[in-house]
């Protein structure tokens, strides 16, 4: 690990923060990784349908911001916010309800594998459409502005997204009435197979908040306790009414888009030098340098996480789908139910 | 009791839904400084302040979707789309969005707004200040989609539309914003969603419309009855989920109809009505379905005599309604 | 001759209308170096370099009105949206600028794009992987839609529409890409536009629709046969303009039809052809037209169970035909 | 004259541009204001349909970046482009022919009075969605970059139409692509009613530039000659394949948004103060000054003028409109024509 013997080690007084937020988040951070490594096992023997978007690589971007967060404060997520819906307090069976689109999941099966939500949790349940949590979490902004409450929203995505024209609308919109949203941009270089050279004219996406009239930083995205503090200052300043903030976090997903992309579009040697900036392993280092656990402590984390992720893995494997009949609720309120297409289930009748 | 226009029933229909409700907001384009370009919120701005009627930048795709963000955080949000010819932006935000909040979450997240989009022809507004697409919202699950021809059903389906829980694409028809007035009554009252209004009974066949086109209607029936068509008309006021029962049960009486919709024909929602009405009333019918509809060209080309050659018009229903009494 | 895919069909549909003709470009997520998400455009971008084969950023409205832009400036765009639930955000360009160019300029500026649309469910894509939104295209004057069901078609109309002077929507079925096999002749050919395909004659009824319902539609003919009843199935291909006499002709023989769409039924494609064969062919019916499609609820729920329930399929259609039969 | 008094008036030297260029534009910009005062009275009286939108206060914002144009550049017009319309050479019969709708009009009466198209003189037909006509502009300069053609496309829009999305994703492509593009933002302070800080949380447009990448200025939008070479450098960049670039005008449009919006949402003293700044005097004032045109000339050119918008005038009050049949031509090529419906017309068969 060529990175990590050269590598300046903070000390506690430099990463000020209280010795409970660097274990909790390096925990969620732990939680996060196994948890997606584990999916993405699960997914390759065939466990479950659909898809599935890992992170691996990239968890500080989005445990960082999120933890200390109060319940209701809202994240909106994209596609690979695991680390968020977990560090936001969703329970893991829940999370894995959702991969496994089993009836226990808050959408009951409805949407999709990654797309984690919690009404309870302030997790919007998500569309695909890119940049779609972001309009919405900047309207929800905009009604905790009026209903004059300090509500949060934090709202994530992939530098690609900012391509959007609806993204644009929504960020113009936060800084001309100063809303109270954090917007953080996953910049890991690539949208799918498209390099970000391909999908903007600037070298840093934080310069897209210039248009906007409110501060844009870049940040190390793979150095969680830098996340957290720089996102923790930027969701202080919104709470106070100061308006949003942008935060590119640079940070790189080892895997493919998905767990069907070879990512063959990708240098071999960038993934590795990428690999080398493990944030998951940065932590513990900075940890144990610290002395704030011991290896014996680590060890203990780690298989406390284990048994978690493997129990919420095992509940769901014995739970079932929901009823085809489910298909018609929650179109419409109670006001207005479906009126059933006999002629398509006649033979269930 | 008074004489109020359709836009005078919108205007106190907001202004006394915001009045009970401080979760009721507005946003949208030139709406509160200036009370909007046709002056349906007008006064409401200096009432309700700043941040219950928001002067929204040009960006329809925030108006809509900001406002599903804001009603999934409690509020009743009532965003305007100045004219329907400027919703294509919002497509997203309302069908993957809106429409399919309460879908994708099973509930736990509901999408209570209520989108007002002014639209409709025979004002002289050409290619793009002309058009309705209702079809589109129609057609999505998950949607709730109005188009009053009357003031009184203008107000009460306003008023419903706020009070519901669900996403409601409400559309103001232009033409009928101060020509189309009526006795209202004071104060409060509301009209429900998914009922058609029987305007009149008859018996020899039903026309079904809505919006303008029930104008246009009425003056089609005053002239037939002179013949001794006797008529049964419908207006169906709610699109969707639209009102099977009134307009089955009408056709099947009269075993004779004629849909008339102010839209291009191709694809619009008479051709559900129509399709609807051969599925279900087949044995009852003595002739086919007839649609009276807007040409198939783009809606709605500007110069005057192009114009009405597009619209639907009285002539024309009365037309469609002797060829199939003739059938 | 050989055996090809359906995707196959498109990747040389694609490089076959690039070498003859240098005004041909793509544009769309992913297309180039990575060869499309389903590999249509695979080995593109190598053979026609990066000005012909553009990798763009995630702006579907750019896609498509830039490519609006292109076709006015003398080349002939082949864009793609990803997915047709990403369609959403290109609404304006497509209705509003693709669909009335030629309109809004008398013919001065034209719009020679065929805008590719991977589309369609039964393949576990979920809320917003499976969606197919013909019927808003369909409904606007000015736009040719497409949705070819075999890899003939899929080639032969895929060069038609590059080779043609209008705005084509051309959907592109996931399900079929690499199910689908076909032997097609070598080197050139054409399908022509607006033309649906007799796949196979029968007398008693007819079977109308398009996409991978074509595929389950055979299927419930199968059985239907033996059962003795003699099906006439026509798959559109072409949704707009769609082929009236074919479809007319046929329900004038057989006198009986049922109607196959995936989508929803409400405000579907299938609503029109009902309509107007009521309209056209109502003294030939035996019996009332009757549509099988999709459910009314948000296309297309993910879990297993609720797909399948969800989506029209053989069994389904054979009620239908059954019901309709038993008349 | 407060304004003209302390005026510093610049010399030939300062202009640093041909004579001929300097009665080029002054020219140009006398016709646009007079069509358009003419449009105003004429819609007053009732003689043409529809609405109007007087770009009276701001002509210099369009013509100057139009004059000098090559034929077979693009003008991507909004919706007050009258001055592009004139200086790119539309005829002002054709021009008026379309604001009456009549048959001789380029579209022969379809789309909307203001709406001034020409595919000969390079100027694309509008469509009403503001922001539109930019994202085709891009997409015909990403044509040329195909086609190795060093055609310049110049795409005008008002301040308000920055804040739609899809104007956004057509910025950010022309800065992947360096295309040939001049963005030329009118901001009149206000859309419609609307006023600028509601639209944006950064005071100057141009800070929109730098989330593409290219170059973005503010400039005095009511010096024609200012406003004529800043485009004019722009567009030899463009030219050179150089990329874009952003030009903010600072102008003001006199009267209302449209001919029947009363503008009293604006104040009395706002307006005066712009009067004040009409860009026609000034430019008349420099040429004077400057000896460039005496007034016996100045006087010459201002008769010719009106004898041609007269003229034109009169020419279309004797035009006849379409024929209604029109309406079902251009929907498609001539390969797919559109069915009559018989039952709509069958009195006039
Ligand atoms: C509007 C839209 N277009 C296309 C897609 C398909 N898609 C899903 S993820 C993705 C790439 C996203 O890139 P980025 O925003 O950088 O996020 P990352 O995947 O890198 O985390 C694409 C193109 C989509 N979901 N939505
Ligand atoms: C997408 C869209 N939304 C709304 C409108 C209605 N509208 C026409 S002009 C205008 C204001 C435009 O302001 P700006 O872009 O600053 O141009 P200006 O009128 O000031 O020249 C509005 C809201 C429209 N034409 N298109
Ligand atoms: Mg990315
Ligand atoms: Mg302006």
């Amino acid at each position: 690990m060529a990175e990590s013997s050269t590598e300046q080690v903070p000390t506690l007084d430099q990463l000020a923060l209280p010795e409970k937020t660097l274990v909790g988040l390096y925990t969620n951070l732990l939680k996060t990784r196994v948890m997606d490594e584990k999916f993405r096992k699960l997914f390759r023997q065939g466990r479950f349908a659909g898809t599935y978007f890992s992170a691996v690589g990239q968890e500080a971007t989005t445990v960082g911001p999120t933890y200390g967060l109060r319940d209701d404060d809202i994240i909106a997520p994209s596609h690979r916010e695991l680390g968020a819906a977990i560090t936001k307090g969703i329970p893991l069976p829940i999370i894995v309800a959702q991969v496994y689109a089993r009836r226990n999941s808050t959408d009951k099966g409805k949407a999709h594998p990654c797309h984690y939500g919690s009404r309870e949790k302030g997790v919007i349940h998500p569309s695909s459409t890119l940049a779609a949590q972001t309009i919405l979490g900047t309207g929800m902004a905009m009604a905790f502005k009026i209903q004059k409450k300090d509500n949060v929203v934090v709202c994530f995505f992939g530098e690609g997204a900012t391509s959007r024209g609806g993204w644009h609308e929504a960020l113009n919109f936060a800084g001309v009435h100063k809303l109270a949203c954090v917007y953080v941009c996953q910049n890991n270089l690539w949208a799918e197979s498209v390099p970000a050279t391909l999908q903007a004219g600037i070298e840093r996406f934080a310069d897209r908040a210039k248009a906007y009239g409110f501060p844009g930083v870049t940040i190390d995205g793979n150095d969680i306790f830098e996340v957290h503090k720089t996102a923790a200052e930027a969701i202080k300043r919104a709470r106070a009414g100061e308006g949003p903030t942008f935060i590119e976090c640079m940070t790189y997903r080892w895997y493919g888009h998905s767990e069907i992309d070879p990512a063959d579009y990708r240098k071999q040697a960038e993934v590795e030098e990428w690999v080398k900036k493990d944030p998951l392993a940065r932590a513990e280092r900075i940890l144990l340098a610290n002395g704030v656990i011991d290896e014996a402590r680590r060890d203990a984390i780690i298989s406390e996480v284990d048994v978690e992720v493997d129990e919420a893995v095992r509940i769901c494997e014995n739970e079932k789908y929901v009823e085809p009949e489910e298909a018609y609720n929650d179109v419409y309120s109670s006001a207005f139910p479906v009126r059933r297409d006999k002629l398509m289930h006649e033979d269930e009748e | 009791m008074a004489v109020k226009t359709y836009i005078q029933a919108i205007t106190e229909a907001l202004d006394e839904e915001m009045a009970r409700d401080p979760r009721v907001f507005l946003i949208g384009q030139d709406i509160g400084l200036y009370g909007g370009v046709f002056k349906a919120t007008k006064g409401l701005q200096d009432k309700y302040g700043v941040d219950r009627v928001i002067d929204s930048p040009i960006s329809e795709v925030f108006i809509a979707g900001g406002s599903v963000g804001a009603a999934m955080a409690g509020m009743k949000p009532v965003p305007e789309i100045q004219f329907a010819d400027f919703i294509t932006p919002s497509m997203d935000q309302i069908i993957q969005q809106a429409a399919k909040m309460r879908y994708r979450s099973a509930g736990e997240w509901t999408c209570p707004m209520t989108l007002r989009v002014c639209c409709g022809g025979d004002v002289g507004g050409g290619l793009y200040h002309s058009q309705i697409n209702e079809q589109w919202f129609f057609s999505q699950p998950g949607l709730i989609v109005i188009l009053p021809s009357m003031p009184y059903d203008a107000k009460g389906l306003l008023k419903s539309a706020i009070r519901g829980e669900d996403p409601v694409i409400f559309f103001e028809h232009k033409r009928l914003y101060r020509w189309i007035k009526e006795d209202l009554p004071d104060g409060d009252f509301t009209v429900p969603i998914g009922k058609a209004a029987l305007r009149k009974e008859g018996k020899d066949i039903t026309i079904v419309t809505y919006g303008l086109m029930y104008h246009r209607s009425l003056d089609a029936v005053a002239t037939l009855e002179k013949e001794g068509v006797s008529v049964e008309l419908i207006d169906m006021r709610t699109l969707s989920p639209w009102d099977r029962e009134t307009i089955l049960e009408s056709v099947k009486k009269t075993s004779r109809a004629v849909l008339v919709q102010e839209n291009s024909k191709t694809g619009g929602v008479m051709a559900e009505v129509a399709a609807t009405i051969m599925e279900e009333a087949f044995d009852y019918l003595d002739a086919p379905v007839v649609r009276v509809a807007g040409l198939d060209v783009p809606m709605l080309p500007f110069a005057p005599p192009m114009e009405h050659f597009f619209l639907p018009n009285a002539e024309k229903i009365i037309r469609a309604v002797r060829k199939v009494m003739e059938y």
